[in-house]
């Protein structure tokens, strides 16, 4: 029989403890799969390190990787620590992916023709975002079903764009867009594919998200919604108004996420299947890593960036099946929840 | 190891050994858009590259699975210094990336499957269907005793839109009244919406199938309602053994098997390419007719496929 | 038009099969209080499950059971990490879907292609389905497991006071709704369309999870609502080419459906039918 | 040598928390017919000692006999197996449930329970207690002491032996608490081993045999009641004497506030304050007595700003400017809510939960917090006010219940209000704690503030108000000047359709 008693206040030693020893737990099971499909686990995570951090173009996967994990990252702790459980990342970013590329092929190309695609796909990712966050505040419904319904929508709606009004006319009835004007893309480092500006942006959203909660009056209200609604009606704070504008910022994060992947590796709007990684979903791990603060995704994005960059890893050298990557993200999800619950608890067996 | 001279003549020997075993292999690597592990377009790929390496023993293979468009490029990059000579990109999305990976490795050889842009080090190819499409379409046509014919298809792209086209001009040849409809389910893999598509052109009255999507679905449900279908891309007959007529079913291995041999002797290099393209049809045996291999026409229906009047063509 | 809505009908009894016996575990274990977001995760292991084993075995009796446990276990795993560790109900719903859509894909890859010599009917599914919600509902509210299964619900406290173990009810629960999530994957691997591929619960999962809401709590409501459900996802095909409205737009359609109805369900209230203690942990002395 | 072995002794239970020792070896003896009270501030470890016994909480060490024999109590299903029974403080009924839904889930045995059958059941094993309200009727439609009553039938169709009881009094009118001691002398006369806790003296005098009295986890004295007197348990209680309070002076000339016609809806929708009439004077004190769920929590969310109303409320002769809780509050009216769970956000710190007013207006530059200020300001007011924390910095949660509270009150009276409506300012706050809350309001009453105070504790009412008024059912009965009326009259009013709506 397992006993747990609340500590209230927890050493921090002992939260990074539990922490690294639920990671450690996490790569041991998963080290467990590896050995079950017969590679040798070890050899796999030195691969897994060597290719990924050892080496500049693995070290350029990881931070192209990264890039939209930032954003959105950023947007979601935000909205965790508000109380707002935007699952719905992914099809924000497929609607911010849609306002950029609406800039960049319906608009005369030029020097704003970023910045401004940038900005459209922030509203049109926020805008994604706001039925769940009016329902949630408004008339209770749970966030968590409605925006995982919206990525279906969203989903839909790019697909009717692409194979609809906005096929591309040099596409040969392919379901694309055209390839976006020059000015509409975005520079990338060397030969790689890591689009900079999105991470310049990413950094900068993640501090000034940290800052708005924490030095800000509006962020002051964000904390006090977050950690207790019934506090937040009782001083009468605009608890409508911060979800919805929680529901915003996370989606407009996710949008620019969106606008990064099309303006920097696309140069297209496509196949929703093929123009989102599951980003939205991975960066519920980074925001959860997070724990509030929008700055620690500076850590935590890198660490799933990492991640993901390793599994396209094993994908290539081991010939792994992709699915590999679920496994491990599920195992990880579960291993750090777990350790969050037990660094605030003692464990105690028998009665 | 305690000397430096020893290390020296080790190295020297260990180079002399890879040079004879590069020498002697030819690393090939596939590019897969979807996982190899469904019955469809990759798997099929990654049927042949085994084919391949059975009928070319100096020829060396890796594969990558459910590579997303657009990220095709990193990948190419870790094959590439991985050793691979030839890389064989099988998805429409890569067609951009492959060109900028051939400009990026001139030496390395790249062949992009269903494209249309070539460059000095990089071919296209595909194996296409729209003649066996078009003799099944003459059945299905024979076989309607409804005159509507269904067709399941995953996305409205040329590819399909090619082979529905040439599957409804079958029809018509044989049955100028009847009709093909066609149901969209915006996927490539998903049994679930193949399954309600196939029930509701059944229920619309169509009473042969046809179909794009990467399962057994639509024979499966035709089967159960003892409706006659067409198998698509793999051996799906077993699936309903009494109720696939016929289908159509890819030999990839044909083209990897040629075009690597011609990389081999050194009448495909770098340089080039520019000008091949390798569009096989049925008379190349890239493509084969049936739900089965050898078995063209399900022999259950031969009989009342005989007994259809058939006047091609006016 | 009698046969076009017989068949509407017969589509919906099908298609509704697997979302009933979903929403039905699910149902049970929100009527104790627990959230479990894992549905669609424990359907592929027992769709997995199913396949693996009437394809080995050729049983499909044994099929059936084992897919009841594998759903279980996996709930289990749900249970543990939430009940006993107190992690996170939610993002552990999270990381169930992803461990279990990641684990059948990844056991699955040998059994993609295969075939299932003897599929199952499905019309024994779909009367268990039915018979299961009249013998939920009769067991929620004629017996006394019934009433200290939406007592813990209700009012965890409540329970416990009263030699109830909430633990115990709770653990139960969400093994039920684990088994019935795996029981739902049987019938699609084994009947709806016996095969296995990766990836084939499509989101019914989630449906299911809203669909709870939808019917707010109801066993007997679950049947319509899942009868809804499945009739739309059908129309969408059967309506395709019938109007000028795009494809995609039906193919949003059940979730457009789902926002509406928890739209609806809130701006009508009537989600204050669900249970008091839903998704509360409880823990003896912290109240 | 002892004839028999007493129904239940505890013996040197230990149990200590994080931080603190709740019971520090504690050892008591309770007989069969015998009601033993348990008596003890807030905190004095009553409420661990009752978890201990019921099988909720495990001691560190020390033993529990029942008849004599050691067993272990691992959960209250095996407290139940003994026949020993809890009623909570805060009923532990599902409100959603009928009132023989309630029942049954004590009821062991029997695996088919349909609605008659249940009534059946239940008529027959509740034979001898008559049974006061209808099986059918929903528990949350019950008042306090049909819930309570219900919770004691619930004990007695288990065949209970010792009966706990938390606080009983706590939540009951004085109407209430009369049947239940009635009821208590029964269950005694029957051989029912009777525990009972509670902090209210009187009553411990009144209706006990022996006492107990716990002071910081430690049993500090037992007594038979008949032997000790109010002074001494007081002394036990506090370890010291009780100080007495400051006087009320008389309100000032004027009106602060004045409501006419008042009518305010339920979240059901439902008319739950009807026509209600009275005004305020500057320096004034009105108490409002009434039982939950007669209205007094619209009525006060009506007057803070948290719920819309019909009729007419005027500030110091004006209509308020503003409706939102936080405007109302820079105008000078100031809230302490009913549950302290409403007016604090536990995670965050004390600096921050005391800013709870002022965040957007003296702490705001901008669009920034002045996060400087907040704890200079934090600091200022934990000194004035006494709040036992660290520092400002500390998450409140960390904080005791009766500190909690006091940096609720402080915060609102950090602001100056003129007009602070305050919800059982002091419930759940030990004596001490108690004492200073109430000569912080008749201080501030001195110095002109006006206070609309609701409670159901009476005595508070009385000692505190000039005026007193009762709700009842959305009605408010009088005020009247509180020496015109008694606890008694002031009871029937909240309890008691008829009389007295004078």
């Amino acid at each position: 029989m397992i006993r747990l008693e609340q500590e209230p206040r927890p050493r921090r030693a002992k939260v990074l403890g539990v922490y690294l020893g639920m990671g450690v737990v996490a790569f041991a099971l998963t080290g467990g799969v590896f050995a079950a499909y017969g590679v040798s686990p070890w050899e796999v995570y030195r691969a897994l390190l060597e290719g990924t951090l050892g080496e500049r173009q693995g070290l350029a996967e990881v931070l192209r990787r990264t890039l939209p994990l930032l954003l959105i990252g950023g947007g979601l702790t935000l909205a965790f620590r508000v109380g707002f459980f935007n699952i719905g990342a992914e099809g924000q970013l497929l609607m911010g992916a849609v306002g950029g590329t609406a800039v960049a092929l319906f608009l005369p190309p030029g020097a704003l023709s970023l910045p401004l695609m940038f900005l459209a796909g922030a509203v049109t990712g926020g805008l994604w975002a706001l039925p769940a966050a009016w329902l949630r505040s408004r008339v209770d419904v749970n966030e968590i079903l409605t925006t995982l319904m919206l990525n279906a929508v969203a989903s839909s709606f790019v697909l009717y764009l692409v194979s609809g009004p906005w096929r591309g006319e040099q596409v040969q009835g392919y379901t694309y867009t055209d390839a976006f004007p020059d000015a509409a893309s975005l520079p990338v480092l060397g030969e790689t594919l890591v689009h900079w500006p999105t991470g310049v942006l990413g950094v900068v959203v993640a501090l000034a998200l940290q800052v708005l909660l924490t030095r800000t009056s509006l962020g002051y209200a964000l904390r006090v919604v977050g950690a207790s609604p019934r506090a937040a009606r009782y001083a009468g704070l605009p608890t409508q108004r911060v979800v919805l504008l929680t529901g915003l910022l996370s989606g407009g994060a996710a949008g620019l996420a969106g606008v990064g992947e099309v303006a920097g590796i696309h140069h297209r709007l496509l196949d929703p299947t093929q123009l989102s990684l599951g980003y939205g979903f991975t960066a519920i791990i980074v925001a959860w890593l997070a724990r509030g603060h929008p700055a620690l995704v500076l850590l935590t994005a890198p660490l799933m960036g990492v991640i993901l960059a390793g599994g396209d890893l094993l994908k290539i050298s081991f010939n792994m099946p992709f699915r590999v990557i679920d496994v491990f993200s599920g195992v990880l999800l579960f291993c750090l929840i777990s350790g969050e619950a037990l660094a605030r608890y003692r464990v105690r067996w028998g009665r | 190891m305690k000397s430096p001279a020893l290390w020296l003549v080790l190295l020297a020997l260990s180079l002399a050994g890879s040079a004879r075993a590069e020498d002697a292999k030819l690393k090939a690597c596939f590019v897969y858009v979807g996982p190899v592990g469904d019955i469809g377009w990759s798997h099929a790929h990654d049927e042949a590259r085994k084919l391949t390496m059975k009928a070319l023993p100096w020829l060396e293979t890796q594969y990558v699975e459910s590579v997303p468009e657009g990220q095709a490029l990193p990948v190419i990059d870790r094959l590439v210094k991985g050793g691979c000579q030839v890389v064989f990109t099988t998805s429409f999305g890569f067609m951009d990336q492959t060109l900028e990976a051939a400009r990026k490795y001139p030496k390395v050889v790249f062949a992009h499957a269903t494209g249309f842009k070539r460059a000095p080090n990089m071919a296209t190819y595909m194996a296409d269907f729209y003649q066996i499409y078009y003799l099944n379409g003459l059945m299905a046509g024979a076989l309607t005793k409804t005159g509507k014919v269904g067709y399941v298809g995953a996305f409205p792209i040329p590819e399909l839109k090619r082979h529905i086209s040439a599957f409804a001009m079958g029809v018509r040849a044989v049955n100028p009244q009847a009709t093909v409809n066609v149901k969209w389910i915006s996927a490539w893999v998903s049994p679930v919406k193949a399954r309600e598509a196939a029930e509701a052109l059944m229920a619309e009255g169509n009473d042969v199938l046809a179909f794009t999507e990467d399962t057994a679905t639509v024979v499966q449900v035709a089967g159960r309602k003892k409706v006659p279908s067409f198998a698509h891309y793999s051996p799906m007959q077993r699936f309903a053994p009494d109720f696939v007529v016929s289908g159509q079913l890819v030999h990839w291995e044909k083209i990897y098997i040629d075009f690597l041999s011609k990389v081999r002797n050194g009448t495909y290099a770098p340089g080039k390419l520019q000008e091949v393209d390798y569009w096989w049809l049925l008379r190349e045996g890239a493509v084969e007719m049936g739900g089965q291999p050898g078995v063209p026409i399900n022999p259950k229906f031969v009989d009342a496929l005989k007994k259809a009047q058939m006047t091609v063509g006016g | 038009m009698i046969d076009e809505m017989l068949q509407a009908l017969l589509r919906a009894l099908s298609f509704g099969t697997p979302l009933l016996l979903a929403c039905l575990g699910t149902l049970v274990n929100e009527r104790a209080g627990v959230v479990n977001l894992g549905v669609e995760g424990m359907m592929a292991l027992g769709a997995l499950t199913a396949f693996s084993v009437a394809t080995e075995t050729e049983s499909l009796w044994l099929a059936v059971a084992l897919s009841l446990v594998a759903g279980a276990l996996a709930a289990l795993l749900h249970g543990f990490v939430t009940l006993t560790l107190r992690a996170n109900a939610y993002v552990s719903g999270l990381a169930l879907t992803m461990l279990g859509l990641g684990v059948s894909g990844l056991l699955g890859n040998r059994y993609e292609g295969a075939i299932l010599l003897e599929p199952a009917p499905e019309l024994p599914f779909t009367v268990a389905a039915g018979v299961l919600a009249v013998g939920l509902w009769a067991f929620l509210y004629a017996t006394r497991p019934g009433l200290v299964l939406r007592s813990v619900g209700e009012n965890p406290a409540a329970a416990d006071v009263l030699g109830v173990s909430v633990g115990g009810v709770r653990y139960l629960a969400v093994a039920f709704g684990g088994a019935l999530a795996g029981l739902a994957g049987a019938f699609l691997s084994l009947a709806y369309r016996p095969a296995w591929t990766d990836g084939m619960t499509a989101g019914l999962g989630w449906i299911a999870v809203a669909l709870v809401i939808f019917v707010g709590w109801s066993p007997l409501r679950a049947v319509l609502g899942s009868l809804f459900f499945g009739l739309l996802y059908y129309l969408q095909f059967r309506l395709q080419d019938q109007s000028r409205v795009p494809t995609e737009l039906f193919a949003a359609m059940p979730y457009l459906l789902v926002v509406g109805v928890l739209a609806l369900a809130g701006l009508r209230r009537t989600q204050g039918s669900a249970p008091a203690a839903l998704g509360k942990p409880y823990h003896r002395g912290e109240r | 040598m002892e004839t028999s072995p007493p129904l239940l002794r505890l013996s040197n239970i230990t149990r200590s928390f994080p931080g603190v020792v709740a019971n520090d070896h504690v050892s008591l003896d309770l007989h069969a017919g015998e009601v033993h009270a348990l008596l003890g501030e807030n905190g004095a470890g009553k409420t661990t000692l009752m978890n201990i016994l019921y099988g909720l909480d495990a001691p560190d060490s020390g033993e529990i006999l029942v008849d004599g024999r050691p067993v272990r109590m691992g959960s209250p299903a095996q407290a139940l197996r003994r026949g020993i029974a809890l009623v909570p403080q805060h009923p532990l009924l599902v409100e959603r449930h009928t009132v023989a839904e309630n029942l049954a889930l004590g009821l062991r045995g029997g695996w088919l329970m349909t609605r008659r059958r249940l009534r059946a059941t239940l008529h027959e094993r509740l034979a001898g207690q008559p049974l006061p309200m209808d099986l059918d009727t929903r528990v949350e439609n019950l008042s306090a002491g049909e819930k309570q009553r219900l919770e004691i039938l619930r004990a007695l169709l288990r065949g209970v032996r010792v009966l706990i009881l938390d606080e009983p009094t706590s939540v009951l009118t004085p109407q209430e608490v009369e049947p239940l001691f009635q009821q208590l002398a029964q269950l005694k006369s029957q051989g029912v081993g009777i525990l009972f806790i509670s902090h209210k003296l009187d009553e411990v005098l009144a209706h006990s045999d022996r006492i107990t009295v716990l002071r910081a986890g430690r049993k500090v004295g037992e007594a038979s009641a008949r032997e000790t007197t109010r002074e001494q348990l007081v002394k036990l209680m506090l370890g010291r004497e009780a100080v007495p309070r400051p006087r009320l002076a008389p309100p000032r000339p004027g009106v602060r506030l004045e409501v006419q016609g008042l009518e305010v809806r339920s979240d059901r929708g439902t008319r739950a304050v009807k026509n209600i009439h009275f005004s305020l004077a500057p320096g004034e004190i009105l108490g409002i007595a009434g039982v939950a769920g007669s209205g007094q929590h619209e009525l006060v969310e009506a007057l803070t700003g948290l719920r819309p109303y019909q009729g007419q409320v005027r500030f110091e002769g004006q209509p308020p400017r503003a409706t939102s809780p936080a405007e109302l509050f820079t105008q000078g009216v100031a809230h302490v809510p009913e549950e302290r769970a409403a007016g604090t956000v536990p995670s965050l710190s004390v600096a921050e939960n005391l800013a709870l007013r002022t965040w957007n207006t003296a702490l705001r530059r901008g669009p920034w917090l002045d996060r400087a200020r907040m704890e200079r300001e934090a600091l200022d007011i934990i000194q004035t006010y006494g709040i036992a924390t660290p520092g400002p910095r500390t998450p409140l949660r960390l904080l005791s219940g009766g500190n909690i509270q006091r940096a609720v009150i402080a915060r609102e009276l950090a602001g100056s209000p003129r007009l602070l409506i305050a919800v059982h300012p002091t419930y759940g706050v030990d004596i001490g704690a108690t004492e200073r809350v109430h000569r912080l309001l008749i201080e501030r009453a001195q110095e002109g503030m006006s206070v609309l105070l609701v409670t159901e504790d009476l005595e508070e009412l009385f000692t505190l108000s000039h005026r007193v008024a009762a709700l009842y059912q959305g009605e408010l009965r009088g005020p009247w000047p509180a020496s015109e009326v008694d606890v008694e009259r002031l009871g029937r009013m909240m309890t008691q359709a008829t009389e007295g709506a004078a």
